[in-house]
């Protein structure tokens, strides 16, 4: 698979669902989550073609920081971080096994729980980010095939995100609406079930 | 609701860059726009001397571009509206504060501002810039309570550290010696603010919040974060009566405390509401024995045009008052 | 309509006391309110100087109260919310001002200013007392057309009769020469206004005046006075493309003059757009090779919570540069 | 007749009109004649007692004061005109006669014109002062006792305030509105009508 090709996917899919996100992040927010990914996602995607040559892991650092350095604010800060310590997991690999990115993902959620503090419960992308790591890396370590990974960490990702709305928030913005908070999904919860959702329909088409 | 839609921009993609254009052209001799959209002081302050970094989201002009100038701030690193900049920014911003003494990036806590501050940080540290140490402030108390007050929101309250730490820097004082005046100041400040009517985010056009005509929101933060609940509009006197004593309390500020008083306007209060307010808060501390040093009472840090205000107070012993003496020139703020 | 209905006030009948309360308690260093509820310098000018005093209706604040101090006006007179105050008032100020070298009477071009003006002089005249001038001052342009000058209001150009007819008194100016050289700030001056939204009068609660959702006034007076009608909303750029050019051809201002600038916002409009449209408004002076001396942008003589702004340019050559450059501190203004 | 009591039926007339001339002032001006002269008339009739051994000239002297220092603004300095220079008219005199209150009436008018420069059609107070004041000075000429001088001054001010609809404003807040006031009466000159029918019911139940 082509990583620049994959990040187009995902631009797709935000572009798709960027008002979806505002909606969710203007509920409990400042209603601000899709534009901004989304923008940064279509900066990324413009840069495609220049890096259609590259390495993984420099794709990944091109994203992250676009992500950490456009998108700015929290989210920027730990989508950047997730793609960046991603990067950093698999530097210099030129193409990466189901191993390598069960790795990968594993250090990226890594990082963003370092990068905000947030624990999975405190309604935020954690919720939905920990689950399909996590269901990734078990794929992948009974045998699976990455596009067997991705489905499961797809929909371990979209329950997560549903549950948010169980919960009361600990961190972000929405931690200043207390107990408002409750019955609402958390928009970074459920922007980052869209970029595993992106990840899966890649893998279902291309294979791998 | 009261919130106003009409605005005169032009295309909202643009309004960070010519809002900081227009700005820069405004106050030549006191800022200069770099190309990368950060707030540098036209003219550097003293070779040698600590150089203060402050990044923040856009929207609460004339904070902080306003509070770059001698005695004040060296650079500002604006975000996007209400969207803390990014790291390679700040790395930018502490690069054009250095003047050999080191650099103190002061982080208004925000857990955006604070995550890239921590990430600009650890891009000095790969590149070898040494002499970078940061700084979190805050002083809401409304956003944490007592005993967690590493957790609360940076507010209008900055001020003080703004200005004081400006002053301080000046002296020729040492990094370390610059990072304890500020956790000083900070340690000594508490605000509380409230909300009337909500602003509306310049580029969506949405409104930040809802409010009942007759109420208002005690605790609101400077994006509309909500505060400690809902109350019915009371007069201005009643207002202070009920801000000012957790104010008060949490510090403690006691009787025989010299303090300096700051209401900072959201918005859209009129000066007439402020000077008001104020008149109640100089009563209250009398009647409570605190003395008052100095006050300020304008706009300072706003969120759009919101209306609402910011009570704060910090607590001075001679080192501060002497840095709230000092001079600063910055293009709002001129002491 | 985006009308702010609450207000933090208490009993409205005494609104103007107790904010002036506020304010002289906020700084008592710079400013003293009488009995009599005038705001009078902490400091007195230095002896045989000509003392300098302006009345005003309230609910404009900063203005003029928040420019009472060292090298501005001696005295200010704060009559009632939008009502100019009586002749007995204005004498009483003029009394406090006097400082053996008379008194300039600065009369904010408005009916009601006028006429008590007029008839504080006639009571000084009767009571004997001597060396007491006054001078009109206005500015706006679309309260009057050209050639009947002495018919226009006055608004938020003032601000620069104030600033360096303060500056002028200082350095021992005769009477005659401090009149003469209001007159000549005045003349230099030339305004325009655009409001988008009304304030609401804080003792009656009512809105100033109604405006569509799509449309804004150019021209509009401090009070809410109609100006030259209404328009669409257009975007930053367009509405100073739309002002600028009639400024400019009233005095006229010509390529080669050396002008400041000053935008005032009239209450609750974001310093951000205020930054936008000056950028503009510097964009376009370039292109007419009219230099920019100094700017000056925030809110210096509001309408309550009205949003909208003033555009004020005034002509300036070596004397008045000196003026405008000299030091004043005066609580909303210090330079 | 004794003019503590005449002002305190003028304050009795702005006291039930005061609504009303709010609302004609808040068509063209700023809302707050009916208010301000309401409020100044009561300052001047909790006067009364300590005036009512007073001369004429006294008494209407108080009431302009009040009127210029307390009621502020153009209409307090053109009240006030009105009164000052109707007391200084009557100086000195214990009683005044229809030929009295006639040439202050005149005097008081000419003080409100020099003052505000408005003339008749002008679309102020004036409008109603002028011919009030004509009519009084007719009668008392043609020998008829005061009441009925005040009947027609009364009659004179109500039809030239209800005249004043037909002008554009050219002084006050009114002129900003421009063809605007087309329709609407003054705000001044309503005032002044009621000054004129306070005075006439006055007369019409003292006699005089
Ligand atoms: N400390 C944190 N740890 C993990 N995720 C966080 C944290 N703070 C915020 N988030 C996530 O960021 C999302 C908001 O992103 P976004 O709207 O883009 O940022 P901002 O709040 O700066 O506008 C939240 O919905 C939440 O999932
Ligand atoms: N120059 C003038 N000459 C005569 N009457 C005037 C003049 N200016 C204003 N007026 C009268 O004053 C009235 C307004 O009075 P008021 O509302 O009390 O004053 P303000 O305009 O200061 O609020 C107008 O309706 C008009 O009749
Ligand atoms: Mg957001
Ligand atoms: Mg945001
Ligand atoms: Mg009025
Ligand atoms: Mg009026």
């Amino acid at each position: 698979m082509n990583w620049a090709e994959v990040l187009g996917a995902v631009e797709a899919m935000y572009a798709q669902k960027r008002d979806e996100l505002n909606a969710l992040d203007a509920a409990l927010g400042d209603g601000d989550h899709g534009t901004a990914l989304h923008t940064a996602f279509k900066e990324i995607a413009a840069r495609a073609p220049e890096l259609a040559q590259a390495r993984p892991a420099e794709i990944l650092k091109a994203a992250a920081l676009t992500l950490m350095n456009r998108m700015g604010g929290s989210s920027g800060a730990l989508y950047g971080t997730l793609f960046l310590r991603a990067s950093v997991e698999v530097k210099d690999l030129d193409r990466l096994t189901g191993e390598d990115m069960a790795r990968m993902w594993e250090a990226g959620l890594e990082g963003v729980m370092q990068r905000g503090g947030a624990q999975v419960g405190d309604k935020t992308m954690v919720d939905a980010l920990a689950p399909a790591v996590i269901a990734f890396r078990d794929s992948i370590s009974q045998g699976r095939p990455a596009a067997e990974a991705y489905e499961a960490a797809a929909a371990a990702a979209r329950f997560g995100a549903v549950k948010t709305s169980e919960l009361v928030a600990k961190h972000g913005r929405a931690k200043f609406v207390g107990q408002r908070a409750l019955g609402q999904i958390d928009a970074g919860a459920a922007s980052t079930a869209l970029l595993f959702e992106a990840l899966r329909n890649y893998w279902r088409e291309k294979g791998g | 609701m009261s919130a106003r839609h009409k605005k005169l921009i032009n295309q909202p993609e643009n309004i960070v860059r010519e809002m900081l254009e227009g700005f820069a052209r405004a106050y030549p001799s006191i800022v200069r726009l770099t190309d990368a959209g950060l707030i540098v002081r036209a003219q550097p302050k003293g070779a040698g001397r600590v150089g203060l970094v402050i990044g923040n989201g856009s929207g609460h002009e004339p904070a902080m571009i306003g509070f770059v100038g001698a005695g004040l701030m060296d650079v500002n690193v604006p975000g996007e509206i209400f969207s803390a900049p990014g790291p390679e920014r700040i790395v930018e911003g502490i690069r054009l504060a250095e003047r050999g003494g080191g650099v103190l990036l002061c982080v208004s806590h925000h857990a955006g501002d604070r995550m890239n501050a921590e990430m600009a940080l650890e891009l000095c540290a790969a590149e070898g810039l040494s002499g970078v140490e940061m700084v979190l402030l805050y002083d809401d108390i409304s956003s944490a309570p007592k005993g967690q007050e590493a957790e609360r929101r940076g507010t209008a309250g900055l001020f003080f550290t703004w200005k004081m730490l400006g002053a301080y820097a000046e002296t020729g004082a040492s990094l370390p010696q610059c990072k304890a005046l500020a956790e000083k100041v900070r340690d000594a400040t508490r605000t509380l603010a409230v909300a009337l009517t909500p602003g509306t985010n310049p580029i969506s056009g949405q409104v930040m919040f809802a409010l009942a005509e007759d109420e208002i929101e005690i605790g609101m933060g400077v994006h509309g974060e909500v505060g400690q609940g809902r109350q019915k509009l009371q007069d201005a006197d009643a207002t202070i009566d009920a801000m000012l004593p957790p104010i008060l309390a949490d510090l403690p500020f006691r009787a025989g405390d010299e303090a300096l008083v700051f209401i900072n306007n959201s918005g859209s209060m009129t000066q007439m509401e402020l000077f008001i307010l104020y008149r109640r808060v100089a009563q209250r501390l009398d009647a409570a024995g605190i003395g008052v040093y100095g006050a300020w009472i304008g706009a300072y840090a706003t969120t759009q045009e919101m209306a609402g205000f910011a009570l704060s107070l910090c607590r001075v012993d001679d080192e501060l008052k002497r840095l709230w003496d000092a001079p600063a020139r910055g293009a709002y703020f001129v002491r």
